[in-house]
């Protein structure tokens, strides 16, 4: 479904990515781990548009989108929930959930969309009208993943869902990435400092360091692995 | 094909821009619609050659751009012209001819050519002041004139009311500058850039109003008259002679003003203020103390507006608020800004040429202020670093290297 | 005690059109945290398009408030051609540049369109004829408040809730 | 209502709040940068064309000190915030003329900008404007 | 020689900073002593840059004491004062990205740091006597002897912009290291560097411990770095300080493991 293929990513005179190359296929969970700085984030900023690479090509459904510019990207369907949440802070839920309609037109399936999402997250609709910036970390999140919901992607992007979050909301949130995934067939591509959770939830991950690709593998099998704690730890 | 398709409806949107204030006239007193129509063909033609000179100008500053990310090109490689004011025979050899050139101009020329000279070393200095604020310590400062008021009001008034003489005047003048910037920037100090602009415009127009109003204290709109001319041991001096005269105080004051802040750029006082421009936080982080690094760039910029000042009364012998606008702070600005931000070379070239140039090409004179505009704007597009950008010094490392390598 | 009204009403006047014109800065230094220093010579432009568009529909015998909707419309579409255009020109091409660069180029720009109108039609003050007429129901009060004031009031009014609420 | 309801109106607010993301969520951010001057310039055309015909004269130079003294308004009210905006300049339009009419009317410009810097030594953000905190 | 012996230079008690709602800092205890390496790491968001600019005066802390010991100087407390007086009484720090003066040379830059340890005055620039220009001298060598140091002279008369990435992190090193400090703030100094590069900043390090009297705290990511380089290392979560110990305490901490690769596997 989407195809990553030999991109290199800069930041500046940065050489943020080196040669990545990942392939996800429809329907699946893929994840993608490493620790702080390792340039997860970078490669999702690629796969939108933001950070476009400079080498390398990216194919969505066999068509290249490296040219393309965000918006582009967004109406083919490939929506990211970045991290750090990024609400709006001065729209209410509601209006943080619109913008994430943004580019459809068709009113009576938004409005139905939107009821979707609220039985996703029913504490989304006690408090509809509060504006995002005063909501906690969990429900900015879980505002985050509605918003992405709303534009009824394909392919949905997370980044690090679970930063700063505790224990049990990340368990909640996991849960929902886990049914969005069998219940909608959103194709998901996660990215996550948290491995254990990550590769639990995932069928297959990639393990990133310095801007590369070190592993490929399935994600029981990661989990297993070693070499991931090495990465981590430095052990 | 695509460019002239391009270029062509880039022309039909600027005439149609442009139709109401460059075709239409009317005359409402005599009921008269005057039709240019031929202003519309010329606006069609120049914009259509310039939308490709401005095509392909942002294309090659966009190439320039990628090549210098990739590392692999010249950027920050000075250019030519740069290179050639950087060895130092040539800098020398040119030193000399220019010297000489300034001591016998009044010579050569007329008491007429003089007295234009006068004033565009007058904002060389204005715009070498200038640049300490804004070009090297960053400070974007829009009511710079106000100072240069203050330095000729000063002399005027000390003049008219106590007969103190220019000599006298001349550091007072910018001693009084100097105060009025530390007046005006203590409050200003913990302003971002551009809220500080709009505050030193808000200063420059308060400036502006005060002496137009307080006719007490300022003699209004009228102005101050028969200021005096600087004497030399008491000498008559007819007009000519006394232009002369001023010339050479204008030289000297020049080159004071020049070995100054050339000085002071390459001093601790001026890498810090050049390290503030680049970046407050890593700055302060450095133990510099901010407070006192931009209110002594503040100061010392008005310091020479002040001083100058001072000579601009002397030298027209009178003076009214009408001298100090908000335009001349713009012209100012621009001298600084086309001539290259800090560098010094830079700023006396574009003093001279944005003053000299509306001078001598009569049909330059009434566009003057239009090209200013726009010449600010293409620069920050295209080139800014100015005509010549900031040359850093090289500090003597011969020694050092030498002692490193026989260790 | 009328004096305070009188002054009151003037200041709101006044105050109300600042506010129509702060909007523009407000609005774009939010999004590109950019003084458009040119703002002022938008509205500049924008009266003069509507003096010659009077002046020229005066001529032709048109009169009274039709005069006063044409100029109106031809100003704001003029007003936003130009402004559209400013962007593109002066700030598009210094996305990414330091921030002094847009402001001086702002303020370069400010300076261009002052002496362009300057040199395009003239330095003079020119009369602009007063559309506003006096209405007969304000002369109890017209010396509080004129019709041309009541007017702006409600304009900017109306254009202000019409923008935010 | 054309800032709270209509799409246009939605997408400049998102982009004031967070530029990266509303290009993610599909924001053409230059069309809504474009769209802000143009919404921009109709307002500044309407005040231009009442005071013109208020005033009853126009002049090449009107726009600066009109401009200068919107963006006080602006800064006043806390730049970047719209009922900043409006708040400021009734603020700014009332202090004129109340000093012009009850201390001197020479000094109205004086009084203007002698409180955009009271304001911006006392609370630089404004009246309505937020405090930015600066990332290191 | 035992720990006891080792002065301790920077103590930090409860230190506290909320932002809003939110507390970026909760209540961190921290001490360094003379001649060692200390890391700070943790998650991201775990708060650590914050805990930096607290303790260099670019924010001022809500709570806790922020005290330092420097050699034959009385103790000060150093909470809320300025970031410029705080490097010049001997803490001195590099930023996560990168901050040069990118439009001066690479020995200006250093020489930058030397400003507060110089004190021409106006006048003395603009009248340049003997003194000044030796003084002037004497920052030009100092700078350039730094240089030598982290390897950079070659570039000395280059615009700092136009170094490599990794140059410009051991320029920020030099930077620093010019306002003579007795404590060096690195925050993530490795961040974006590449393997030769990485090692070339551990020996780096490793040469100011040795050579010059210099402690050293850094945020780092790079745990092959931090493991291999720190006597110490404090780890941060959610504001909170969730261990101290050394590498191998560290290692071995079942807190740390968790927090870094989530919840602990069933293993």
């Amino acid at each position: 479904m989407l195809r990553l293929q030999n991109i290199h990513t800069y930041y500046g005179n940065i050489q943020a990515l080196k040669d990545v190359t990942i392939d996800i296929e429809e329907g699946e969970i893929v994840t993608l781990i490493g620790a702080n700085g390792a340039g997860k984030t970078t490669t999702l900023m690629s796969i939108c548009g933001i950070t476009p690479p400079r080498k390398g090509e990216i194919a969505f459904k066999g068509s290249h989108i490296h040219k393309l510019k965000p918006e582009e990207i967004v109406k083919l369907g490939i929506c990211q929930v970045p991290e750090g949440r990024r609400i709006f802070p001065d729209m209410t839920i509601v209006e943080n959930l619109e913008m994430g309609a943004f580019l459809r037109n068709d009113k009576a399936a938004i409005k139905s969309d939107l009821d979707m999402v609220f039985d996703l997250f029913p504490i989304l609709e006690q408090r509809r009208s509060q504006l995002g910036g005063t909501l906690s970390g969990g429900e900015q999140q879980m505002l985050a993943i509605s918003r992405a919901l709303m534009a009824r992607p394909r392919l949905l992007l997370l980044d690090e869902p679970s930063l700063g979050l505790a224990p049990l909301i990340i368990q909640q949130i996991f849960e929902i990435i886990k049914k969005i995934n069998k219940e909608n067939g959103t194709t998901i591509f996660l990215v996550e400092q948290n491995a254990n959770q990550a590769l639990k939830l995932a069928d297959r991950g990639y393990v990133m360091e310095n801007g590369r690709i070190t592993l490929v593998d399935k994600a029981s099998d990661l989990l297993a692995n070693d070499e991931v704690r090495k990465a981590y730890l430095g052990l | 094909m695509k460019n002239l398709k391009q270029s062509l409806a880039v022309s039909l949107w600027f005439i149609f821009l442009t139709f109401p204030l460059m075709v239409v006239k009317v005359n409402t007193t005599d009921n008269i619609v005057q039709w240019r129509w031929m202003n519309m063909l010329w606006v069609g033609l120049a914009i259509f050659a310039l939308s490709f000179l401005w095509r392909y100008a942002l294309a090659r500053k966009e190439a320039r751009q990628m090549a210098a990310m990739s590392g692999e090109d010249e950027h920050g490689k000075p250019s030519k012209m740069q290179r050639l004011f950087e060895d130092p025979a040539v800098r020398t050899k040119m030193l000399f001819g220019i010297m000489a050139f300034a001591l016998v101009f009044p010579w050569v020329f007329d008491t007429y050519q003089s007295t234009i000279m006068i004033s565009a070393l007058i904002y060389v200095v204005l715009g070498l002041g200038l640049n300490i604020t804004v070009g090297l310590a960053g400070l974007l400062d829009l009511g710079y004139v106000a100072f240069f008021a203050v330095g000729a009001y000063a002399y005027a008034l000390l003049n008219h009311h106590f007969g103190l003489g220019f000599w006298i005047c001349l550091p007072l003048g910018a001693v009084i500058g100097g105060i009025f910037g530390v007046i005006l920037g203590f409050p200003i100090l913990r302003l971002r850039g551009d809220y500080l602009a709009i505050v030193t415009l808000g200063f420059g127009m308060i400036v502006k109003v005060v002496l137009e109003n307080w006719s007490d204290f300022s003699f209004g709109p009228s102005g101050i008259a028969q200021i005096d001319r600087p004497g030399l041991f008491g000498m008559e001096m007819n007009i000519a002679a006394s232009t002369t005269y001023i010339y050479y105080i204008m030289i000297a004051l020049v080159i004071l003003t020049i070995i100054v802040t050339g000085r002071l750029k390459n001093s601790r006082i001026g890498r810090a203020w050049i390290a503030l421009r680049e970046d407050e936080i890593a700055c302060v982080a450095m133990g510099i103390d901010m407070a006192r690094t931009k209110l002594s760039a503040y100061a010392l910029g008005a310091c020479w507006a002040g001083m100058v000042g001072v000579m601009f009364a002397a030298k027209t012998t009178f003076i009214n608020p009408a001298s100090f606008t908000f335009m001349e702070s713009a012209i100012i600005l621009s001298i600084v800004v086309l001539g290259g931000m800090g560098s010094i070379l830079g700023v006396i070239l574009g003093a001279l040429i944005l003053i000299l140039m509306p001078e001598y090409l009569r049909a330059f004179s009434e566009y003057r202020m239009l090209i200013f505009g726009a010449a600010m704007v293409l620069m920050m597009i295209f080139r800014p670093q100015g005509i010549i950008s900031n040359i850093r010094q090289k500090y003597e490392l011969k020694g050092l290297k030498e002692k490193s390598e026989n260790v | 005690m009328e004096y305070f009204i009188e002054l009151f009403l003037s200041g709101l006047t006044r105050g109300s059109i600042y506010a129509l014109i702060a909007l523009g800065y407000t609005m774009v230094y939010g999004i590109i945290q950019l003084i458009n220093f040119a703002h002022g010579e938008i509205y500049m432009i924008g009266a003069f398009v509507a003096y010659i568009v009077c002046g020229v529909l005066t001529i032709y015998g048109f009169h009274g408030v039709s005069i006063l909707i044409i100029a109106g419309l031809l100003a704001i579409v003029y007003s936003c051609a130009y402004g559209y255009t400013l962007e593109k020109v002066a700030y598009r091409p210094l996305r990414g540049a330091p921030r002094l660069s847009p402001l001086i180029s702002a303020i370069g720009m400010s300076i261009f369109l002052q002496n362009y109108v300057l040199l395009a039609q003239t330095s003079d003050f020119l009369p602009f004829p007063s559309l506003i007429p006096d209405f007969e129901f304000m002369e109890p009060i017209a010396h509080i408040i004129g019709s041309a004031e009541l007017v702006i009031l409600i304009t900017t009014f109306v254009t202000m809730i019409m923008l935010l609420c | 209502m054309l800032i709270k309801y209509t799409k246009i109106g939605k997408a400049m607010r998102a982009t004031q709040q967070d530029m990266s993301m509303a290009r993610l969520v599909g924001v053409n951010v230059d069309r809504v940068i474009s769209m802000t001057f143009i919404i921009g310039s109709a307002l500044a055309a309407i005040g231009g064309v009442l005071v013109a015909s208020y005033i009853g004269q126009v002049n090449f130079y009107i726009g600066f000190l009109a401009g200068v003294k919107a963006f006080t308004a602006a800064v006043l009210g806390g730049i970047g915030s719209v009922p900043g905006a409006v708040l400021g300049g009734l603020v700014l339009g009332l202090t004129e003329s109340f000093a012009a009419g009850y201390i001197s009317s020479d000094y109205e410009d004086v009084f203007a900008f002698g409180l955009l810097v009271l304001i911006l030594i006392l609370r630089p953000s404004g009246i309505l404007g937020r405090a930015t905190k600066q990332k290191v | 020689m035992s720990d006891a012996d080792k002065q301790v230079l920077l103590e930090v008690k409860g230190l506290t900073m909320d932002f809003g709602g939110l507390r970026a800092v909760d209540t961190i205890d921290l001490s360094i002593s003379e001649g060692e390496i200390a890391a700070l790491i943790g998650p991201n968001g775990a708060g650590k840059t914050t805990f930096f600019n607290c303790v260099t005066g670019i924010y001022k802390p809500t709570g806790g004491d922020i005290l330092i010991h420097p050699q034959d100087k009385p103790t000060q407390r150093i909470n809320g004062k300025k970031p410029n007086i705080i490097t010049e009484l001997g803490m001195a720090r590099t930023f996560q990205n990168i901050r040069l003066f990118s439009d001066m040379t690479v020995l200006e830059n250093v020489m930058i740091g030397r400003h507060c340890r110089t004190k021409t005055g106006l006048t003395g620039a603009i009248l340049r006597g003997a003194s000044v220009r030796k003084e002037e001298q004497q920052i030009v060598e100092f700078s350039y002897h730094l240089l030598e140091k982290v390897g950079l002279t070659e570039f000395a008369d280059e615009f700092s912009k136009n170094l490599p990435y990794g140059a410009q992190r051991r320029l920020e090193i030099a930077r620093a290291m010019a306002t003579e400090p007795f404590l060096l703030l690195l925050d993530e100094p490795a961040a974006g560097m590449n393997p030769q590069e990485t090692a070339d900043l551990v020996a780096l390090i490793l040469r100011i411990r040795s050579e010059e009297t210099i402690a050293i705290l850094l945020i780092e990511h790079d745990m092959k770095l931090v493991m291999n380089l720190s006597d110490t290392i404090h780890v941060m979560e959610y504001g909170k300080k969730i261990a101290t110990g050394t590498p191998q305490q560290i290692k071995d901490n079942p807190k740390v493991i968790e927090a870094y690769l989530g919840e602990e596997a069933d293993a």
